[in-house]
């Protein structure tokens, strides 16, 4: 069984939003369009209370668009724009509560690297930096991280660089879970107690391949159930927040990811 | 009275300086400020920036700087900074890393004219270990915490709207996400260079007061550069200009595709 | 929907609650919620205050505080504030005076999320001793600092222009002098209930969302209270009421010049 | 001789107004006319540079009655706001550069009481409250004080509440001189390691009467020089930065001020 990249994305969105709670308040950063939609969805689905700040500008009217647009066009679209301090403020305080991180590689404790492979006077591969993953981690509640190519060099043993650690901040006051999920094209993983647990499997996948495609240790029981397919609720909100379908940029495009071998 | 010329400026700006690069990715990047530094010759820089693009790219293809510090080097939709990637690679220079709130907490803390500020964020990371900073202890709880020391740039260059002779800065309004940034560095700052699109009268200036971010005494000069962030954004001047930097990119980061053109 | 009335707003409020009174010394008091809170028949509290007057009067008159922090308490250009002044030299309350920054550093340190904010401000005086900060060392140049603790009200009663439904909050452009302590107050606190002199949509909160200046997730309760502030000023509907406080202040205090009367 | 109200709160204004120097960025306060009146009068005289801050709007075209407008009544003559926060950071960061005070008590040490008389629990006089006064003399590299009314008791040897100390700030950065001066209705008086030392007498004073009348010792040379006269230059532009005379108001209205009796 194979998906196309649109399945993939639909679905990756939609198993992010479900994890987004009433009351939470949802940071997006620059250049994640399935962090984006998947906060978006969540607004839309969930009765009570969510928002969503992204490039500045609150809960704007008008779906995906209308979040990336310059903030000229955004005026009569939202309630408010906030500055960057304050919103580092409100991340820091726990009013921003869920942030959605997309990084290179996330490791068995949910460590986040979008940094470098390699060391760090001469490494391999540098990426364009993390911006606030190191931040975020240790700062909100919670973090859920994303990657749409599930494969053992993303979800290795031992990130090369810890841009973010997963572990969080377990101090006396504002408590913060670190990392604590990880969706990708094959399944849904949880981080508990510093392991990584599968909580379910994309319907085009399976248990063998997850196992195979992970570079580290899972826990992971024969009878993980598969990721629900999006309701039709989920996919009318889909439609309504990103017509033109923003999220599947973040999917490499492949002829699918049924039985792809590991790499 | 404010007002001079960009290699004025540029000359005031000393070998081996901390310089903070305003603008954020493609939007307000202090191009020809960047460009005259260059001109002058100016070598072993520590550059500092939040979020860095195409003044990086000069720098790095000049040889001017000994240090990048930034959250983000890259070209926004336009994908990696070439020649800063290359640089990486090659050891050309240190790599500074800061987590976001690493690097606004230093500015911040400066620009508070506080010790240091304590933090939780980054915490873990190996990108804070990088910078080696002290802990303390939180003398209530007994937790410990980041102690951000205030980085204080020796100068901090910035594109913006407009200025009056007197250095009033105004932003165009509504603002450009991430405006407030540039506000800060200024204020963490030890001197402050603007360049802005349109010099007006102090008239002009108190007729939107609302809109003055920095105040003359936040700024030691302004140079008039009508397009000076070219080719990134300046509001409400003109917008990022898409063709000149796919060209930079398509190119491979051949640098005469950002020779200072004045937009249209 | 966040929207309810001012007895369901003080019934959240509880006996021996640290509670912060927005507003700067005669404009935008909360006095309408205060006199809820009077009427409610709250006991003990704790009142905060950056710079009290009239509402300070009532809860002094009402016995409804055991203590109260302020960096000023008095009717501005109407002189001294006679209950809160008799009251201290009764020692009816505790008497928690603070220097401005102090009081402000600690609201900034509980909205920024911050153990504690280390600072100059305040050294020496007698003042600053009151509260018995801890202090901290600045582990980089090893000086002493004061380490100002967050200070979280479990409540922030302000009254402000106009709201939506969803609770975002405007206030009037040009804002006041000391807006901004307002809106740190509130972001300061656990729990915050905003007066304000309009419900508006919410199309007409985004017909001009430079002007929103708390956010929905940042208010829990809103009262409509047409003139609620009254008789101090809440711009743009009405300015302070002079003739009201003249005859408070003439009168010696006399309770019933400040019964509610919505300005016309 | 006797001075009228009107003299000596110009002698007072331009004494403070000649304190301040090129580069200074001066704070003004809530309700202290002569402070703000000084503060425009170095603005207008000085050549280079002087900026006013008072009630959150910055250099206010027109003088005392305009600074103390409504922000409504501003726009157009200010070149822009300044959010309270943002002052209170260019206090400590030192980019605002001096401020003038008026306490009820200053001692030898250049204390500042604005609070109590009497102990804090059960006070004989409670006053409205020091705001910034413990702040900027930490914060500011100087304050200057003034008291239109030298008596013993307004300047005693030792205040009976140090709201606001006088001994600044001696750390290894930003470094506060604390209160460097205070300009009173009989003479200025600088201090100097620790110590009062008059500096000039007023006109309509003398050395025994400024010694009388002040609670501490004071360093006075027999040839103290009295202090100048407004100039021409300085009257006028009294008359333009307070043509209706804001500056009288907080001097005490007596007969004068000559040869009066110490309490």
């Amino acid at each position: 069984m194979t998906a196309s990249r649109g399945e993939i994305a639909d679905l990756m969105v939609v198993a992010l939003a479900r994890m987004v709670v009433a009351g939470d308040v949802v940071g997006v950063g620059l250049g994640t369009p399935i962090a984006l939609v998947a906060a978006l969805v969540a607004r839309h689905t969930t009765q009570h209370g969510v928002h969503v700040l992204a490039g500045g500008a609150l809960d704007v009217n008008g779906g995906v668009e209308s979040h990336l647009r310059d903030p000229r066009d955004q005026l009569s679209l939202t309630p408010g724009f906030v500055p960057h301090l304050d919103s580092m403020d409100m991340a820091e305080r726990q009013a921003m509560t869920l942030q959605f991180l997309r990084p290179a590689q996330i490791d068995r404790f949910g460590n986040l690297n979008t940094s470098r492979i390699g060391v760090r006077s001469a490494p391999t591969a540098r990426f364009s930096g993390g911006l606030a993953t190191a931040d975020v981690t240790a700062l909100l509640p919670r973090v859920i991280a994303y990657h749409p190519d599930h494969r053992p060099r993303s979800l290795p043993a031992q990130v090369d660089w810890i841009t973010g650690s997963g572990r969080g901040w377990a101090g006396n006051t504002r408590k913060a879970a670190g990392t604590v999920a990880v969706v990708t094209d094959l399944a849904v993983i949880e981080f508990v107690e510093r392991r990584g647990r599968v909580k379910s499997i994309h319907p085009w996948s399976n248990a063998s391949t997850v196992v195979e495609n992970t570079g580290f240790d899972l826990s992971l029981s024969e009878d993980a159930p598969p990721t629900p397919a999006p309701t039709s609720d989920e996919v009318e909100t889909l439609d309504l927040v990103d017509p033109r379908r923003r999220r599947d940029e973040e999917v490499p495009d492949r002829a699918g990811r049924g039985g792809k071998a590991p790499s | 009275m404010k007002l001079v010329d960009a290699s004025r400026a540029a000359d005031t700006v000393h070998d081996g300086d901390t310089v903070y690069f305003g603008g954020t990715v493609l939007d307000r990047k202090p191009m020809e400020l960047t460009r005259a530094l260059i001109r002058a010759g100016r070598r072993d820089l520590d550059a500092v920036t939040f979020a860095g693009s195409l003044e990086i790219e000069l720098l790095v293809a000049a040889g001017s700087v000994r240090s990048v510090a930034a959250a983000y080097v890259g070209l926004g939709r336009f994908g990696p900074a070439p020649r800063f990637v290359a640089g990486v690679k090659a050891g050309m220079f240190d790599d500074l890393e800061y987590s976001e709130w690493s690097l606004l907490g230093r500015l911040r803390a400066a620009s508070m004219g506080i010790p240091f500020l304590p933090t939780r964020a980054g915490t873990g990371s190996d990108t804070l270990a990088i910078h080696d900073f002290a802990s303390v202890a939180d003398p209530y709880s007994g937790d410990t915490y980041v102690a951000l020391p205030p980085l204080q740039p020796d100068i901090t260059l910035l594109h913006a709207w407009r200025a009056g002779p007197g250095g009033h800065v105004q932003i165009a309004f509504p603002p450009q996400h991430l405006w407030d940034i540039d506000v800060l560095a200024a204020r963490a700052a030890d001197r402050v260079i603007v360049g802005v699109d349109q010099i007006v009268s102090e008239e002009v200036i108190a007729s939107i007061p609302e809109h003055t971010r920095l105040f003359g005494f936040e700024v030691d000069m302004v140079v008039e550069l009508p397009g000076g962030s070219w080719p990134t954004s300046s509001p409400p001047e003109h917008d990022v200009d898409e063709g000149a930097i796919g060209a930079y990119v398509s190119s491979g980061g051949e640098l005469g595709t950002l020779d200072f053109a004045r937009p249209s």
